[in-house]
């Protein structure tokens, strides 16, 4: 299988972005948010009024901002690759570091939404509603934390320049990783905090 | 090879010096009592498990001499420690060949191993001989109570001699690693055999608060089979495959990292499919069904794997006998583990088949399919090069393919009657407005249970037919190679 | 990739423009009293919009081999779509 | 050319998600040991109880039974046999062993005092009380 698939990239202009082993465990990662957010429409679809009910009591100004941060981080990533196809390396190393710093935007603005439900006695165990928002979130929350690793491990390891026109599985690699992280939560902030 | 080495082995002295030449490293002989072992192991296990199947259904048959918990007690340990010497003996081999060096110390290996045996040996007779309370009391289980939970029935003693032959095993082996060559084949391997005995520790926690008993007895049982032990199965699946069939060592390795990567994202959370109705949260209804609905595409992966890497062959390996069971272990690991496994994991399904005769015909195919099936690949694979010659007779490996579709298929029939048995079960005892009790149910699955039991001789015959093939002599087939 | 990263310098951040606007409208979908069936279609349409823009532009799967650029994009669809019909 | 498919790139991912999801499943069992207390009825844990789980399991009663639905599948669901037969029932049963009906299912005659009868059934009436999510779906087990 993946000889057939190296050998079409190397004999095909179309082309893997990045590290084929990435991309399977992007795939089993986009099948457990889907089979994820199926479930959410199930349950919800068998109970509207708990889902309402628990929907009412998030406040839109938060995830609207962190959205705006993860895409923001994702045209940064996607800047930075670029950047780097054009040997800009100091430009390109900036723009990394600069997603890692909107996923940290990200993540203290999450935590901050945590600590609220928290406070107010909100647990996985309160009801469906509150189960699937506590997972969804946490589980994605997750996610943003290892892209930040992955990208920063790239922007540390691209000091010595070794990401270059031509070289650039790397930092593609880890971009599509992060590129994940803002498609599931996009979907996410859709279904969780939008549609009732 | 140190003498205490020699000792053991037990062949013919031309054989031996035969044997030298064709095992990269003298050191590696260390395996064949474990294999030995195992194959006599796994022997007595089928003759318990033809002995709980007739007591489905004559329900008087050796009673009260064996009543059906001591030899389901027998079945399943007999199972779980052959499957242990099959994975020891595969470390003590290919530990050594990847490392490209001796074994740290053959004499340890050889000392573990007779503690290992006449200790599994001893707990087996002290299952059979007295009554377990009684096993209990001589144990002093009072001073740790670890007894009397499915799988970890050994006495607590036991269980620390468990400990000890593993951390003696895994010393020698890590040794060997760390001053040799490190490949991804050993390295997972190792991961696997050290997951194992951490893992195994869980088994001294038993709380009285039954849930959190329960909770955590699943850190032992779902995390070794749906866990570590899969890494175990990989690594061997993947070493045997690089050798019979010559594909690139680097093609093998990232298939088997991407493989063992799938199968922990699916399965540690996929633990949650045991966490339905023990007592633990609801949620773990959702958790438990979206993991374990994707533990299935691992093993898909691996069937895959398996077919690709032979049809890419870049050598006619004279054992074909080994290539058949490498080949049946993807497929049998995917039907048992990966279908029927996902029969009955969704939540909703889960609620009328959980603790029925499903969860008996998943886990007979599983554990043949997956574990079975690899540790006897790697035997296949290993055994004629420890008794000195590349491949068996032409005549051995015909018996021994025959004994493979005898036991493969007769297990395809087990699961397949077990399910039917489930099948009555839950519909006359878990549906319905007037369901029936469960004695009342069993009744009815009776021709199921019969027709297991056949299944069950013909796998017998097939591993009677198994152990003979080693006794098949015979010229090689040169042309072959 | 790398004269079609020429090409793409730009796009990047027309894209991120894009997407900026998208979730600004969703968010005031939310406050636009829509009725909830209707909240639900819009807004998962709207998510629908944004991540074919980022697994085409961002992913950078316009160039990818068909089997992953359909992977990913039947992922959207089939997402979005079962989710949007469950709240019909 | 940038598409590629490499061994170390394979392993972090191997690495990298096995921790991952480790630790996601130690964040959700520390959620399930806080949740337990409002479940796993641990106000009735008796010392009597524990006695009774210590006669459970040193008889290997698993080992026909299933308990919660783990176990044997060869004898009767015993989690709720509280329920579906009383104390008295079960203790006159045990202490009746083994039937010696011919061609049928026997259990075996365990000689427990009356003191541990009494602890068997608190262990049974204790199991019977947690919150198994209403399994199993009826009193047959």
């Amino acid at each position: 299988m993946n000889q057939s698939v190296t050998l079409s990239a190397s004999t095909n202009p179309r082309e893997v972005p990045g590290d084929l082993a990435m991309w399977f465990f992007i795939l089993a990662e986009l099948l457990v948010f889907g089979v994820f957010f199926l479930a959410y429409g199930y349950a919800r679809a068998h109970d509207p009024a708990t889902f309402a009910a628990g929907q009412r009591q998030l406040a839109l100004g938060v995830p609207t901002v962190n959205t705006l941060l993860l895409i923001a981080g994702s045209a940064s990533v996607a800047a930075a690759v670029r950047a780097f196809a054009l040997d800009r390396q100091r430009t390109a190393r900036r723009l990394l570091w600069l997603t890692v710093a909107l996923g940290m935007g990200f993540v203290v603005l999450k935590c901050g939404e945590f600590a609220g439900k928290l406070a107010a006695g909100i647990t996985l165990s309160s009801d469906t509603f509150w189960m699937f928002y506590l997972s969804l979130t946490f589980f994605h929350f997750l996610h943003v934390i290892l892209g930040m690793v992955i990208v920063g491990a790239v922007a540390v390891y691209a000091r010595d320049g070794r990401y270059r026109p031509g070289q650039l599985a790397g930092v593609e690699t880890a971009a599509a990783y992060w590129h994940m992280v803002d498609l599931v939560w996009v979907v996410l902030f859709a279904l969780v905090y939008v549609a009732r | 090879m140190s003498t205490s080495t020699t000792a053991v082995l037990d062949t013919p002295r031309g054989v031996e010096e035969h044997a030298a030449t064709r095992l990269k490293y003298r050191s590696q002989a260390v395996a064949k009592p474990y294999f030995i072992a195992a194959i006599g192991l796994f022997f007595g296990q089928i003759v318990f498990g033809l002995i709980m199947g007739l007591q489905y259904v004559i329900g008087d048959f050796l009673f009260p001499e064996i009543p059906f918990n001591v030899a389901r007690m027998v079945h399943t340990n007999l199972l779980i420690v052959w499957l242990l010497f099959g994975f020891m003996g595969a470390g003590y081999y290919l530990i050594p060949e990847e490392s490209e060096r001796e074994l740290h110390s053959p004499k340890l290996a050889i000392i573990t191993f007779w503690v290992f045996l006449v200790a599994g040996a001893l707990t087996i007779v002290g299952y059979l001989s007295v009554p377990y309370a009684t096993l209990a009391k001589l144990t002093h289980n009072e001073i740790l109570p670890t007894m009397g939970r499915e799988f970890l029935e050994q006495p607590t003693i036991t269980k620390v001699g468990i400990v000890l032959v593993a951390l003696s095993f895994l010393y020698n082996l890590s040794m060997t690693v760390l001053s040799g060559r490190k490949t991804s084949v050993s390295l997972v391997m190792m991961l696997g055999l050290w997951g194992l005995a951490i893992f195994f520790l869980f088994s001294f926690y038993n709380p009285t608060n039954l849930v959190l008993d329960k909770y955590f007895w699943w850190y032992v049982v779902h995390l070794w089979v749906e866990g570590v032990w899969e890494l175990i199965m990989g690594a061997m699946l993947a070493f045997v495959l690089i050798k019979v069939t010559g594909v690139d060592r680097e093609v093998v390795e990232k298939w088997l990292y991407v493989i063992i990567a799938m199968t922990l994202i699916s399965g540690i959370i996929g633990t949650g499919h045991h966490y339905y109705w023990i007592g633990t949260p609801g949620y773990w209804q959702w958790w438990g069904s979206i993991f374990s609905a994707i533990e299935p595409i691992p093993f898909f992966m691996m069937t895959l794997f398996a077919f690709n890497m032979v049809n890419r062959r870049r050598r006619e390996h004279p054992n074909k006998a080994a290539v058949l069971w490498a080949l049946g272990t993807g497929v049998m690991a995917f039907l048992g583990a990966g279908v029927w496994g996902f029969l009955h994991t969704l939540a909703p399904v889960n609620y009328l088949t959980h603790g029925t005769q499903l969860t008996a015909a998943h886990g007979h195919m599983a554990f043949y399919g997956a574990y079975a099936m690899v540790v006897i690949t790697m035997i296949s694979y290993t055994m004629p090069k420890l008794r000195g010659r590349e491949a068996n007779s032409r005549g051995a490996q015909k018996l021994e393919m025959v004994s493979f579709w005898l036991m493969t298929l007769a297990m395809v029939a087990i699961t397949l009657f077990l399910t039917a048995a489930g099948y009555v079960q839950v519909s006359l005892q878990r549906m319905g407005t007037t369901p029936m009790p469960f004695m009342a149910a069993q009744d009815q699955a009776a021709t199921y249970y019969w027709l297991r039991e056949a299944s069950g001789v013909v796998f017998f015959i097939g591993l009677a037919l198994y152990i003979i093939s080693f006794f098949v002599k015979g010229k090689t087939d040169e042309a072959a190679h | 990739m790398t004269m079609n990263a020429l090409r793409d310098f730009p796009t990047v951040w027309r894209v991120w423009l894009w997407l900026t606007a998208l979730t600004l409208l969703a968010a005031f979908l939310a406050d636009a009293h829509l009725t909830p069936g209707h909240l639900a279609l819009a807004a998962l349409s709207v998510a629908w919009l944004k991540g074919l823009a980022i697994v085409e532009h961002y992913m950078a799967l316009r160039h990818a081999p068909a089997w992953l650029r359909l992977t990913v994009h039947g992922w959207l669809a089939l997402v979005s779509a079962v989710l949007i019909f469950s709240f019909l | 050319m940038s598409a590629s498919f490499t061994k170390s790139t394979a392993r972090n991912i191997f690495y990298g998600g096995a921790v991952f999801f480790f630790l996601l499943f130690l964040a959700l069992t520390f959620d399930t040991t806080q949740a337990l207390p409002k479940r796993d009825n641990r106000v009735n844990l008796t010392e009597q109880v524990a006695r009774g789980k210590n006669i459970w399991e040193t008889r290997n009663c698993i080992g026909c039974h299933t308990l919660l639905g783990e176990g044997a599948y060869f004898a009767p669901e015993l989690g709720n046999v509280y329920q579906r037969r009383g104390p008295e029932f079960i203790k006159a049963w045990i202490k009746g062993q083994p039937t010696g009906a011919p061609g049928r299912r026997q259990m075996p005659q365990f000689h427990l005092t009356d003191g541990e009868l009494d602890d068997l059934v608190a262990f049974l009436k204790y199991s019977s009380e947690i919150n198994t999510n209403n399994w199993p779906p009826n009193i047959e087990g």
